[in-house]
């Protein structure tokens, strides 16, 4: 019965080292953690590999999270907290830090983690032959060191003030030495961590299963002996299931669902705001995007509010066409973007499309939320003048066939740690998904100089002048900010999730049977 | 046995009464205001040991009757009064619950064709004991042991051994006598056979017929034997009904019903039947005239065992449809060829037509051929066929005229504009009214689709018509009238015929010369007159002896009314 | 039943499943996109994709791909899956395992409950009962599974029930009441159809049985009713039955895939979509394989088991 | 052959197939709204005056959206049907009329795709055309053609040894005329039934992948898809999934007994 929304935006970031227990997040916590029982968590989503290097299943981060460790993680005010790393320094142009680790702590296997593991670990990372997620936010590490058994140290070709958050990228998991020489597609199905619980069973069709690491390396925790994840392909399904009971935690909850699971008795349903975002890709290397106005005529043709209402059923906030939402430290407010077909339609006019326009938008059937949009779109810029063709088709059509090659369909991000992250994901000339053809020197220009800033004060000079870029070009539409739904049974304690969904901290729960 | 003969009213004077009576029975199918009336005012009578022979044509009525004596009629049958009084019990009053331990025990029947009346997936001997369990309170022992005796009865060579057999492993013969065996093995009062030897081959239909006078006067039973052959029934019933139409026509001892039928339907069944003393066919042609048609060492195979069943040692053999026959057909000839079913008949029928590959030579006006393949549309024009079922040999689809105009064209004998009229004038020759070519084959009756076969045969102006039992699924009247229209159309035609037949009778009424098969050989050959003759083949003998000489009767008008029915 | 003939079967058996490993694998390499782009999803750039390629071996020509899957086969290796980095056979072995625990709870659940409502109808026919049951039996066979899985899991799964888990799956040998709990409602909704099909396939065999002359003969020889269905007119109906039965195991194979992604139960048809929302070749190869064997053999065992039934057939 | 629509299923097919039909060719200008129109104020509502059948998530009106859907979703079928019965009839009539080898090896590869489950083998061509009504529109064609193949072909063997047949041989017709003119308009009637029972299925296998999301795609108003849709809100709208989901078992249910009441009285066994 109880809702717990959790706002939060502006913490202080930077290189201080908060040495010690991690912050409680549980927010109603009742009582003094009590040890012992089962959390059942569902998912609708497979835990296809434990391939810590490569995953991004919402599901299966949950599952790295509690069995592997990294040297920072993501904390919930979006701050990078030691982990295995107890405190770190960065030299004064930030092109060197280094990182002291944590004494004592074991892999699960009982060897003994050291700064050699974390070497070999980011070497993996680095090299071009291992398919590995977090190389892209570790493009600029040019040499890792172990200075000693507990000292590592990072040396950059550039500075790079956010190397905190880079090494808590939820794919820069530390694995041990051996693992890493040895065959490393056992990652794939094994997995030797440092995390607070261990694996025990591993079925992706069915469920996964761990169980208390009994030498993690902070006192007292885990609380649960067990965690197991239970698979529901069907969100139906999924979403009857938790109501009667039968598990203590939906990973993530349907937009649609929200209402009604969150009036269940017994049931504490939070929704936390969070930058994940739809955004509407237009390629502006051709016609008829290659126009802004026909773009700033699009956004004007799309009613946001609307958007919010129906699709997310007020369960997110409107976005500007800013990538970045209110979470980022550096985040400017942008002005709002008013639903006026009549204007939209006079500037697709002067664009020299007095006629309007037809053209098809692509969207995947997964997440469902990108087809919603896409017609709510077609709905919304029909008196604008755009003729809109919704053309959805499945995930793995999109993939093989539109993604990063069709000039107009439906993104879908989640949340990045940092602004430079989320710039160099998509908008920069050499972003990784660079999809929209938008390359503005000016811009990368600016985000390599924000990239090598420390000061924070001049940092947020220097995004707020690239956020304004992308008001001015409107690369991409942003409708809304969705924020991240999930539920647990009322005697969970402790259950929380962040807004980038990548940290979970689940050795702070326990069951509450009183 | 001691009963006075009491004619008319049975069981009025404290007599036994009869064992079966019928009395003022009527029956209707569908509701009493618009339905078919299948029985009308029945009234018949069987005494102890007696044998009445009920006959009838398709439709007239003769099963239904049996139904309703064994009380197992469909929902939608309505009964008028009357009754059926079994030894004096009126069975209409009885209850199906009380009828159950009639059945069988007091009444069995005897049907037609035992492979469609025995339970394929039960063995014999089950279906023959459990009559015995549940009438007679046997155990499954007894029933057995009893069962055994019974078949041995039958003349069942080894009992025990049929006793295990699944009908599928049993002959036709042995399958009726298990039959006959399950009916008779509770000792009922009356026995009803219908039609049993239909469906059996000539010779052993004649070997039932004889078990059935046998055990008859061994066991002193009653009978109702339903029949459709008037001539069958003479032989071992004393008595006979006649029933057309669901009215009894005529009843009476059978020689005085032979001798002087009263009714006109009688008498057009006497006649219909068919008795190789009268000819009827066209003159003998010139017995020099050189062959028409001829064959040489012909041999047709069927199947036989693949190389992986010669690996595996299956036992597959190949069947042989025909092994050296050599036949001849001379202009203007009819030549009958008969058999009983698997002789080959048919496969010699099937080679001439074009329609099966064979080995050997065939002859036809001077032109050999060695393979299907080379029969070419002249030979095919010049040799035509008719098949033994009219219901499947006209494509449903076309009319009549259609079918009639089809080898007009196909053989360019006719211009497209003079073709209706040609086909009128095939309909007139075959008796049938011109406007005949606007109907589809369903729409006709199964003689005047016969009729419509033979016409088409004979519109390609052939010099050798082929037929293949165009008369055996035809009821007796038709079957008379067909025949007459054959030999008709050969004597104004001059065309040669191949007359295939199971029918002794029938083919010595019409052929000139008669070819007999067994076992895909050509066993024997005469010329008609000789059928008789000493120096004949034992199974050619075998074959005559099994056909029931008719009853001599007096001559009857010849009025073809067939295709006036229902 | 001769030695030649079941060498033959066999043979035609294997000869399915070559057409099928042919068929099977053109389609495969005729998909668009690859496993790589796939596993790495929006999240895969262009120099993890090709990384993850010559990891997997997907950057070799087709041919190469083709033959060294051979190769594999041929050796009882059916590779490793490209997607879950797990011996295919372990996979597929896995789901098939679980597959079968739902299709036979079905399959028996179905066979007793629609062969004697089979029956009834024709015995009774014309009857209420027999209106009944045909009615039951048409709705059931034009509802698709995912409407009636829906409607069962709202009536029967929902909270206001609560009487089944919406999904998931226990072995039987794990706990039975968890099976049976679970396995209910998937096997209600793959039974429905079935029910539907064959109790109506059954009532139509069953009618032409008792309307034929030997049951006539049977009855008119006074045997009690009882018997008469019991001996004489079932062991008839039950060969075309078995045949209906095995038929609709085909039917049964195809219902897996929408009903265990509903219910979440872990069995091939799942895993076949997943693997080919992946492009997961070898495990797509696999399930095919794997169902057309089974459907194959099942035809197989159900000729037999006509043959055991129906003394009549005889195959050579 | 008596008329089908004399018997009671034949008549219930023919009463749904009629309701169906009206709904297939005349939905579109019965529809009291744009299928596609929001009415943001009215989501997810209970039948009403103004929504006769309800709302959807968007507000849409749902019994516009099922009449606009009718003629994609049966069409569907009938075309997937079609199709399917074309390319197996011409297969097996080759195979029938051609026998011998060319038979044995058509009927081989025709058995190994019979081995595949139709769904199963429906998704795999779906999935490497890539989804969509189209797609999924000749996938179940595909699939049906080797079912369909097999019984054109046993409809032609059985008409084959038919004695009409057999005269036309023995009167030296040529192999068209004997195919065309004497099989085929006996041996449609089997095929024609069997196509008739088949519209169902393709229909329900139709919905099923859109319900997948293989087959027809948002903001298509098919039938399957608006069921799948409306899955996510089936608790807070039940008519949403009830609406189309009956709609999709009648339309099936028509073709079923109609089907059936055509063989019945193409089958004179059958037929008392």
């Amino acid at each position: 019965m109880t809702e717990f929304t959790v706002y939060r935006r502006g913490f202080m970031v930077g290189l201080a080292a908060t040495a010690g227990i991690l912050p409680g997040v549980s927010l109603a916590q009742a009582g003094d953690p009590v040890r012992g029982g089962t959390l059942r968590i569902s998912h609708s989503t497979r835990i296809a590999t434990l391939n810590v290097l490569t995953l991004s299943g919402p599901a299966e981060y949950p599952v790295i999270d509690m069995v592997y460790s990294g040297l920072t993680r993501i904390g919930p005010d979006n701050t990078p907290l030691p982990d295995l790393a107890e405190s770190w320094e960065a030299s004064e142009d930030a092109t060197s830090f280094t990182f002291n680790l944590r004494p004592g702590v074991t892999f699960h296997d009982g060897s003994p983690l050291t700064a050699a593991d974390v070497v070999a670990t980011f070497e993996a990372i680095l090299d071009p032959d291992i398919p590995s997620a977090a190389r892209a936010v570790l493009t600029m590490v040019e040499r890792i060191e172990a200075v000693d058994d507990l000292t590592v140290r990072f040396h950059l070709s550039t500075p790079f003030a956010d190397l905190p958050f880079s090494t808590a990228h939820a794919n820069a998991r530390i694995l041990s030495k051996a693992v890493v020489e040895g065959d490393l597609s056992q990652i794939e199905t094994t997995a030797n961590g440092t995390g607070p619980f261990k694996l025990e069973t591993y079925d992706s069709a069915r469920i996964v299963r761990l169980v208390r690491n009994e030498n993690y390396f902070i006192e007292g925790k885990p609380y649960l002996d067990a965690v197991e994840m239970h698979l529901f392909p069907d969100l139906a399904a999924e979403t009857v299931n938790f109501l009667s009971g039968d598990v203590d935690v939906m990973l993530n909850v349907q937009q649609a669902d929200y209402d009604r699971i969150a009036s269940a008795p017994g049931v504490n349903a939070l929704r936390v705001p969070s930058g994940r975002y739809i955004n509407v890709v237009m390629r502006q290397d051709q016609p008829p995007f290659d126009d802004v106005r026909v773009r700033r005529a699009l956004a004007m043709a799309v009613d946001r509010q609307l958007l919010v209402d129906i699709v997310l059923e007020g369960l997110g906030r409107v976005g500007n066409d800013n990538i970045l939402s209110p979470e980022f430290q550096f985040y400017i407010d942008s002005p709002e973007i008013p639903y006026d077909p009549a204007a939209a339609r006079a500037l697709l006019a002067e664009a020299g499309y007095p006629d309007g326009i037809d053209i098809t938008l692509v969207a995947s059937n997964r997440p469902a939320i990108r087809g919603q949009v896409a017609i709510a779109i077609r709905q919304m810029a029909e008196p604008a003048g755009f003729r809109i063709n919704v053309e959805s088709m499945p995930h793995d059509t999109y993939l093989a066939n539109v993604w990063m090659q069709g000039n107009f369909y439906m993104g879908y991000w989640g949340m990045q740690p940092t602004e430079d992250a989320t710039f160099r994901l998509l908008l920069t000339s050499d972003a990784s998904f660079q999809d929209t053809a938008w390359f503005n020197a000016e811009f990368d220009a600016l985000v390599e100089l924000g990239q090598a800033t420390v000061d924070p004060a001049e940092r947020a000079r220097i995004y707020a002048e690239a956020q304004e870029l992308i008001l001015r070009d409107v690369p991409y539409i942003v409708p809304f900010f969705e924020d991240v739904l999930t539920a647990s049974r009322s005697h969970v304690e402790g259950w929380t999730v962040q807004p980038i969904s990548r940290v979970f901290f689940i050795e702070d729960v326990w069951l509450n049977r009183s | 046995m001691s009963e006075t003969n009491n004619q008319t009213a049975a069981g009025s004077a404290g007599t036994t009464p009869p064992i079966l009576e019928v009395r003022d029975y009527s029956l209707t199918y569908g509701g009493p205001e618009q339905g078919v009336k299948v029985l009308d005012d029945i009234n018949l009578t069987i005494r102890r040991g007696e044998t009445l022979g009920l006959v009838g044509e398709s439709g007239s009525g003769k099963s239904s009757l049996a139904w309703a004596i064994m009380r197992y009629l469909p929902a939608l049958a309505t009964e008028s009064d009357g009754a059926i009084l079994l030894s004096g019990e009126n069975l209409r009053s009885k209850s199906q619950y009380q009828m159950l331990d009639i059945r069988g025990r007091r009444i069995a029947m005897v049907f037609q064709d035992p492979s469609m009346s025995l339970n394929p997936t039960l063995r014999l001997g089950e279906q023959l004991s459990e009559v015995l369990i549940r009438h007679r309170g046997l155990s499954l022992q007894q029933a057995w042991k009893e069962g055994e005796a019974a078949l041995a009865r039958t003349g069942i060579t080894r009992p025990a051994e049929m006793m295990k057999r699944y009908p599928h492993e049993a002959s036709g013969g042995e399958k009726q006598r298990v039959v006959i065996a399950t009916a008779l093995a509770c000792s009922p009062e009356l026995i009803i056979f219908d039609e049993p030897t239909t469906a059996l081959d000539v010779i052993t239909a004649r070997q039932i017929l004889q078990l059935f006078e046998t055990l008859r006067e061994e066991t002193d039973v009653s009978a109702l034997y339903i029949s459709h052959d008037l001539g069958l029934v003479s032989r071992i019933a004393p008595r006979v009904a006649v029933i057309h139409r669901g009215v009894i026509v005529e009843q009476g001892q059978c020689a005085e019903v032979f001798r002087d039928p009263r009714e006109a339907y009688t008498r057009r069944l006497l006649a219909a039947l068919p008795r190789p003393d009268r000819w009827l066919g066209v003159d003998q042609p010139a017995t020099g005239a050189a062959p028409l048609l001829e064959t040489q060492a012909l041999n047709v195979r069927y199947g036989g065992p693949s190389l992986l069943d010669r690996i595996t040692g299956s036992a597959k053999q190949a069947v042989d449809g025909a092994i050296d026959v050599a036949l001849g057909v001379r202009p203007g000839e009819l030549l009958g060829v008969v058999g009983e079913s698997g002789s080959g008949k048919s496969t010699v029928a099937k080679v001439l037509s074009g329609l099966q590959d064979f080995r050997g030579t065939v002859r036809f006006d001077g032109r050999g051929f060695v393979r299907r393949r080379d029969f070419d549309r002249r030979y095919r024009r010049a040799v035509q066929v008719i098949f033994q079922h009219p219901d499947s040999s006209l494509n449903p689809r076309q009319t009549i005229g259609q079918i009639l105009s089809r080898p007009l064209k196909l053989y360019g004998l006719v211009p497209a504009a003079q073709r209706p009229a040609k086909v009128a004038e095939l309909l007139e020759k075959v008796l049938l009214p011109a406007d005949y070519a606007r109907r589809y084959p369903h729409q006709l009756s199964g003689g005047e689709k016969q009729r419509v076969a033979i016409a088409r045969a004979f519109a390609a102006q052939p010099r050798l018509v082929i037929c293949d039992e165009i008369t055996s699924s035809l009821d007796v009247s038709v079957q008379a009238s067909i025949a007459r229209l054959m030999v008709g159309l050969q004597a104004e035609t001059g065309t040669a015929c191949i007359f295939i037949t199971h029918d002794l009778n029938l083919v010595r009424q019409l052929a000139h010369r008669i070819a007999v098969m067994q076992h895909g050989r050509l066993v024997d050959l005469f010329d008609t007159p000789d059928a008789e003759a000493p120096e004949r083949h034992p199974y050619t003998r075998a074959l005559l002896e099994a056909v029931t000489p008719p009853p001599v009767v007096a001559e009857a008008p010849v009025d073809d009314l067939e295709g006036t029915g229902p | 039943m001769t030695l030649s003939y079941l060498i033959r079967r066999l043979g035609a058996v294997l000869l399915v499943l070559v057409i099928v490993t042919f068929a099977v694998f053109a389609v495969t390499m005729i998909l668009p996109g690859n496993a790589a782009v796939m596993i790495l999803g929006e999240y895969g750039s262009p120099d993890q994709v090709a990384a993850l390629e010559r990891q997997l071996g997907l950057d070799r020509p087709w041919y190469t791909q083709y033959f060294a899957w051979v190769a594999g086969m041929l050796q009882g290796d059916l590779g490793t899956s490209l997607r879950l980095g797990m011996p295919v056979s372990k996979v597929v072995g896995d789901a098939l395992w679980n597959s079968a625990v739902l299709a036979v709870t079905a399959l028996v659940g179905v066979t007793i409950i629609a062969i004697p409502l089979g029956i009834l109808a024709a015995v009774r026919r014309g009857t209420a009962s027999d209106l009944g049951i045909g009615v039951l039996a048409y709705v059931g066979t034009a509802m698709p599974e995912f409407v009636t899985a829906t409607v069962l899991l709202v009536l029967l799964a929902g909270p206001a029930t609560g009487l089944f888990p919406a999904g998931g799956y226990v072995a039987p040998w794990e706990s039975m009441s968890g099976y049976w709990a679970h396995v209910a409602l998937p096997a209600i909704t793959l039974g429905l159809v079935m029910t539907a099909h064959i109790s109506r396939q059954v009532r139509s065999e069953m009618s032409d049985v008792l309307s034929s002359d030997y049951i006539r003969a049977a009855r008119l020889k006074g045997l009690h009713e009882r018997r008469v269905i019991r001996r004489h007119a079932l062991p008839n109906s039950m060969a075309p039955a078995v045949a209906v039965i095995s038929l609709d195991v085909g039917y049964l194979l195809g219902g897996i895939i929408v009903v265990e992604e509903i219910f979440a139960w872990p069995g091939l048809g799942r895993t076949l979509i997943y693997a080919l929302e992946n492009r997961d070749l070898p495990v797509i190869q696999a399930v095919t394989l794997v169902l057309a064997m089974v459907y194959a053999l099942t035809n197989l065992i159900s000729d037999i088991v006509i043959a055991l039934l129906d003394p009549r057939v005889r195959y050579d | 052959m008596t008329s089908p629509f004399r018997s009671y299923p034949g008549m219930v097919g023919g009463l749904l197939l009629l309701i169906v039909g009206v709904a297939a060719l005349f939905g579109p200008w019965l529809a009291p709204y744009d299928p596609q129109q929001f009415h943001p104020q009215v989501r997810l509502q209970g039948p009403s005056a103004a929504h006769w059948l309800g709302t959807d998530q968007f507000g849409r009106d749902i019994l516009s959206r099922l009449l606009h859907g009718a003629p994609s979703t049966v069409f569907f079928g009938i075309g997937a049907t079609l199709l399917g019965v074309a390319a197996g009839t011409i297969i097996g009539v080759i195979a029938g009329v051609a026998g011998r080898w060319v038979d044995s090896v058509i009927m081989r590869i025709i058995d190994g795709f019979l081995a595949v489950p139709d769904l199963l083998f429906t998704l795999l061509i779906v999935t490497i055309l890539g989804g969509g009504m189209g797609h999924a529109m000749l996938a179940v064609a595909v699939a049906f053609t080797p079912g369909m193949a097999r019984i054109a072909r046993s409809a032609v063997l059985s008409i084959r040894t038919r004695e009409y047949v057999l005269a036309a041989v023995a009167r030296g017709e040529s192999s068209v005329y004997i195919v065309g003119r004497e099989v085929m308009p006996n041996a449609m009637g089997p095929i024609i039934v069997e196509a008739t029972i088949r519209v169902s299925f393709a229909i329900m296998i139709g919905a099923t992948l859109g319900f997948l999301g293989l087959g027809a795609q948002p903001p298509s108003t098919e039938w399957g898809l608006m069921v799948a849709e409306a899955r996510q809100f089936m608790f807070r709208n039940p008519w949403m999934v009830v609406v189309p989901g009956i709609a999709i078992a009648l339309a099936a249910m028509g073709f079923n007994l109609f089907g059936d009441a055509l063989r019945d009285s193409l089958d004179v066994r059958r037929s008392h």
